[in-house]
């Protein structure tokens, strides 16, 4: 049985999304002239700010685009369905929103995404465009801990980038310099874990098949934002049980102290309702009190999703003073506003 | 016919975009058990571009289209497959930079070029269950065939034997590169999706070049 | 086949969903001691301004909770899946919002909650708490516009709440009398027009069972937010198609003039996808660009869901000044800000 | 036996609420029909808190009974069951107020009252396929059954078989109150889930009264 979807053509649906994006966001966004699939924030890009430039593949709305806008991302380079943007988009939305300060390629850790975004940055350079890149890398699922020499280098950028987006979008709007900006996008990175559980694939428009099996009363834990296989598969577990199994995992690698703060973002991946995230949130809360580790703020809904992918994810970020600031410095996005 | 000209190349490229066109689903499924399950849907995009690109560009030279190609590969589709490709025919576009025709030894460089792009472009090593290791045994083919004075039909042909063999080794392989390569030893026991685009490109041009 | 679900035990489930709630939305909300149904906004509720209590049942979420804070609703009355609250939380509700100036009872028009909200009056009145009720009944395919008598008397309410609490929140904020508050959430009522898709159902946590069956090509237009039956089923659409088909029976009941300004929502009911929901945003535009009907703001995303329903809704709200100003007062809820 | 005294009732309200366990994914799925496919649930949750309540009740009368079942299957609930058959349960025990035993008058009387609170409560006429339409006819029923000299037991499954009845003819109506109401012509077709529910009720009573 095919996915039902509300599509036209397959082959226009990234343009047509877009068409509907200026449309509902004309305040926050605009589209690079010649270059659809580059979005700009209306107010954003200034002199002397270092830029910062999002992306990847489409799919995963409000991811890119919704955080796109002053205090966050200066642009978003969009993809097809589940797949890296090309340079030339990349490129172009580095030149519109340099300002002289140096630019920030900041996505997840995908290959396809590295090749792309590296070859743009090539060619920034070449128009004298200084970019760095910090890629995001919170999937603790995507590679065990021991298997890292520089500690999260084989992971994948899930619905974390959230957090290590928010900081380093504060960190530009904030004036610091590139190195400064650098390094709090990369600490924000080190601070944050995701982990993730899929109960339901998804599937391309253009296909309208399931990108993956699970059986009737299985679960899937660790899969990926695209539905790569996880670590783990069994049968389907209560809310606490999977919130545990999740919390776990995350906390071990984070190993917070007592009197520690966290941010929290309980993420659905497409369908699963917000009546379960909060139900996994719940559980969230208890685990953290256990620990006496503080809540500093919560996020709860669909921020990094998989079209209509069934499942959940967690994500903590672990606070410093630092990154406090980052978290609560205002910003104002299509679809996320912080202050 | 032992030569390739511009019109040639494209029929080439128009008959890859066919045998991808057909494979597509396939493609999918293969990236489905290990990957994102688009790998098919991407190549289609690719080549679509590819096809359209062709039919309005005004090549001189095998070069041109090429480069063309690559472009409108690269441009249309991004993804892993985007740089690999576009780099790979690039590259072969630089190899055979000022030939009107491609003799039987520019066709093996075609083939060791476009090698060398997905070598440099992704990084990976032998047996890392990537595309590599459908291209790498596809130019060491060429350039054997090449040697043992193959008309440039065998060179294509061999070269796409090897591919298919090489996408076969993929199976017993752990990736070590690309979105696959989280899975660990789950990545085992399947083709990889780009190594298996590979082999049927080639073959694709193998079957085009000897059928007329 | 049973729908796949992250619970623990569905008898506990409203009240742990609230527990995830208030973890997630402290500086928000709060419980009512000894009435944990009922859910107060922590800054709101002052002396003076009238108060204005939402309500229903659970499985739309973020309606209703989400909306409850500064400058929206004072309280929510939560159900359990699909039904009305009882009395009793409802008038814990309006106990603790009433600020001597009278409360606002606003909720969707459906017999249950009609019975239970109008019980709660009755005994809100023997407390000398003065209530007065406006139903939501934004749902054109719930009655034909010829089985009006009292126009809209017979229809639900659905999306469209969002605009209509909005109203009414703003004019309780502003402090305006109680007939005032009343009369412009009638009047945002009688602007709104809602009409909806479904294209797979939800189901509630008890069961795990499909409420209600369509083919699997099939779409049902104008299908309740609880899987009540729609006006018309058919073969499944194109995403223009379909949104032509919502907005051609909006603007035939909506007649807006050439020059006349709107809102829109493009909500999904659950499991339909940012993506596919912008692509219904771009044909709204297109629609009202074609009879020059300008666009004041739009929001898109998940309002007003049904759980997993797969399925999006278009709600018009036809502006004159007065609901301008209103629309943009600003408001701080948990799951929604403007301003 | 041919009276009720609490304990008896609260024994009655037991076996209501095995019924409902039993009938309740049917309920769900009449519900699902022409509604919202919860009734089942409903019921079901409102009668499990109506067990626990009776279970820690001390009750001296069927009145007592009565309003604890009431306010427990009310606030249990809510939606269109709860304020229905709460003020059906209020009603009954507003009826028998001061008796300890309710005879046969008391229990015709019983069931009018709950008819007079479902229809006051919900304000629907016959016909408009509501859980009336069956209470209507039970309550005619036991009234008739207590002119013609019929014992306790036998007005009650009189009035459970006018209820089935009742039931029965809601399949033929157009809803015109209630959720369905907004189907028209399409909800003929479908029995009314409330008056299954009403009828489902009545026969549990009527069986445990027969039964002892
Ligand atoms: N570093 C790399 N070197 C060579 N090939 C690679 C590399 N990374 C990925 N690939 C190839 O790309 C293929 C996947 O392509 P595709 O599905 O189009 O991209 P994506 O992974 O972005 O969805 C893999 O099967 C593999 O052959
Ligand atoms: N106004 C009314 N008068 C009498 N019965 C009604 C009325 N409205 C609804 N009902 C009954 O309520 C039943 C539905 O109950 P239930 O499913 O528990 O509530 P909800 O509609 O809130 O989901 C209907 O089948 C009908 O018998
Ligand atoms: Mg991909
Ligand atoms: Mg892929
Ligand atoms: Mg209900
Ligand atoms: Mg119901």
């Amino acid at each position: 049985m095919k996915t039902k979807k509300l599509i036209n053509d397959p082959a226009a649906i990234i343009d047509e999304m877009l068409d509907g994006m200026l449309a509902a966001h004309p305040q926050h966004l605009m589209q690079v002239p010649d270059s659809p699939r580059s979005i700009i924030a209306r107010d954003g890009p200034r002199d002397g700010k270092v830029g910062l430039v999002i992306g990847g593949g489409s799919g995963h709305e409000p991811t890119f685009v919704g955080f796109v806008g002053r205090g966050l991302a200066d642009a978003a380079a969009i993809g097809n369905v589940f797949a890296s943007p090309p340079p030339d988009p990349i490129l172009e939305c580095a030149k519109a929103v340099d300002g002289g300060a140096g630019v920030l390629f900041m996505y997840g850790n995908y290959a396809g995404d590295v090749m792309n975004f590296d070859m743009a940055a090539e060619m920034a350079a070449m128009d004298d465009i200084e970019v760095r890149t910090v890629l995001s890398t919170d999937d603790v699922a995507s590679a065990p801990p021991d298997r890292r020499v520089d500690r999260r280098v084989d992971r994948r950028g899930v619905a974390g980038n959230f957090f290590i987006f928010k900081a380093a979008g504060a960190a530009c709007d904030k004036m610091l310099d590139f190195d400064a900006c650098e390094r709090i996008a990369r600490k924000a990175n080190d601070h944050t874990y995701t982990m993730g559980v899929a109960l339901s694939p998804c599937s391309l428009p253009h296909t309208r098949k399931p990108n993956f099996d699970l059986g009737p009363d299985e679960m899937e834990i660790g899969l990926g934002i695209h539905g790569e296989p996880g670590v783990e598969r069994g049968p389907i577990q209560s809310a606490d049980a999977v919130a545990d199994a999740l919390m776990d995992r995350i906390l071990s690698e984070m190993q917070p102290s007592k009197g520690d703060t966290v941010a929290v973002l309980v993420n659905s991946l497409g369908s699963t309702p917000m009546m379960e995230l909060y139900l996994l949130n719940r559980r969230v809360k208890q685990r953290l009190d256990d620990i006496r580790v503080g809540l500093h703020a919560t996020w709860v809904g669909g921020y990094c999703t998989s079209m209509e992918m069934a499942g959940a994810s967690i994500s903590l970020h672990h606070l410093d003073g630092e990154l406090i600031e980052m978290l609560d410095h205002p910003c104002d996005c299509a679809q996320f506003r912080v202050g | 016919m032992s030569t390739i000209d511009q019109a040639r190349l494209i029929d080439l490229f128009n008959l890859m975009a066919d045998a991808i066109e057909r494979e597509k689903d396939h493609l999918c499924e293969l990236d489905g058990a290990i990957g994102d399950a688009d790998h098919g849907v991407t190549m289609s995009i690719g080549f679509s571009a590819v096809r359209k690109a062709l039919s309005e560009v005004n090549a001189a030279h095998p070069t041109d289209v090429f480069n063309t190609a690559a472009k409108a590969f690269l441009n249309a589709v991004g993804a892993s497959a985007g740089p690999l490709y576009a780099t790979a025919f690039m590259r072969a576009g630089a190899k055979v930079k000022g030939q009107t025709v491609l003799d039987r030894t520019a066709v093996a460089d075609m083939v060791t070029a476009m090698a060398d792009g997905v070598r440099s472009r992704g990084k990976a090593d032998l047996g890392d269950k990537t595309m590599l290791d459908a291209w790498d045994p596809a130019a060491k083919a060429a350039l054997q065939a090449l040697e043992a004075d193959r008309s440039a039909a065998e060179i294509l042909s061999q070269a796409a034997d090897a591919a298919e063999k090489g996408a076969t080794t993929t199976i017993d392989m752990m990736a070590k590169k690309g979105r696959s390569a989280r899975l660990g030893p789950r990545s085992v026991g399947h083709i990889d999706p780009g190594a298996a685009s590979t082999a049927i490109l080639l073959r694709a041009m193998a079957d085009g070049f000897t059928a007329e």
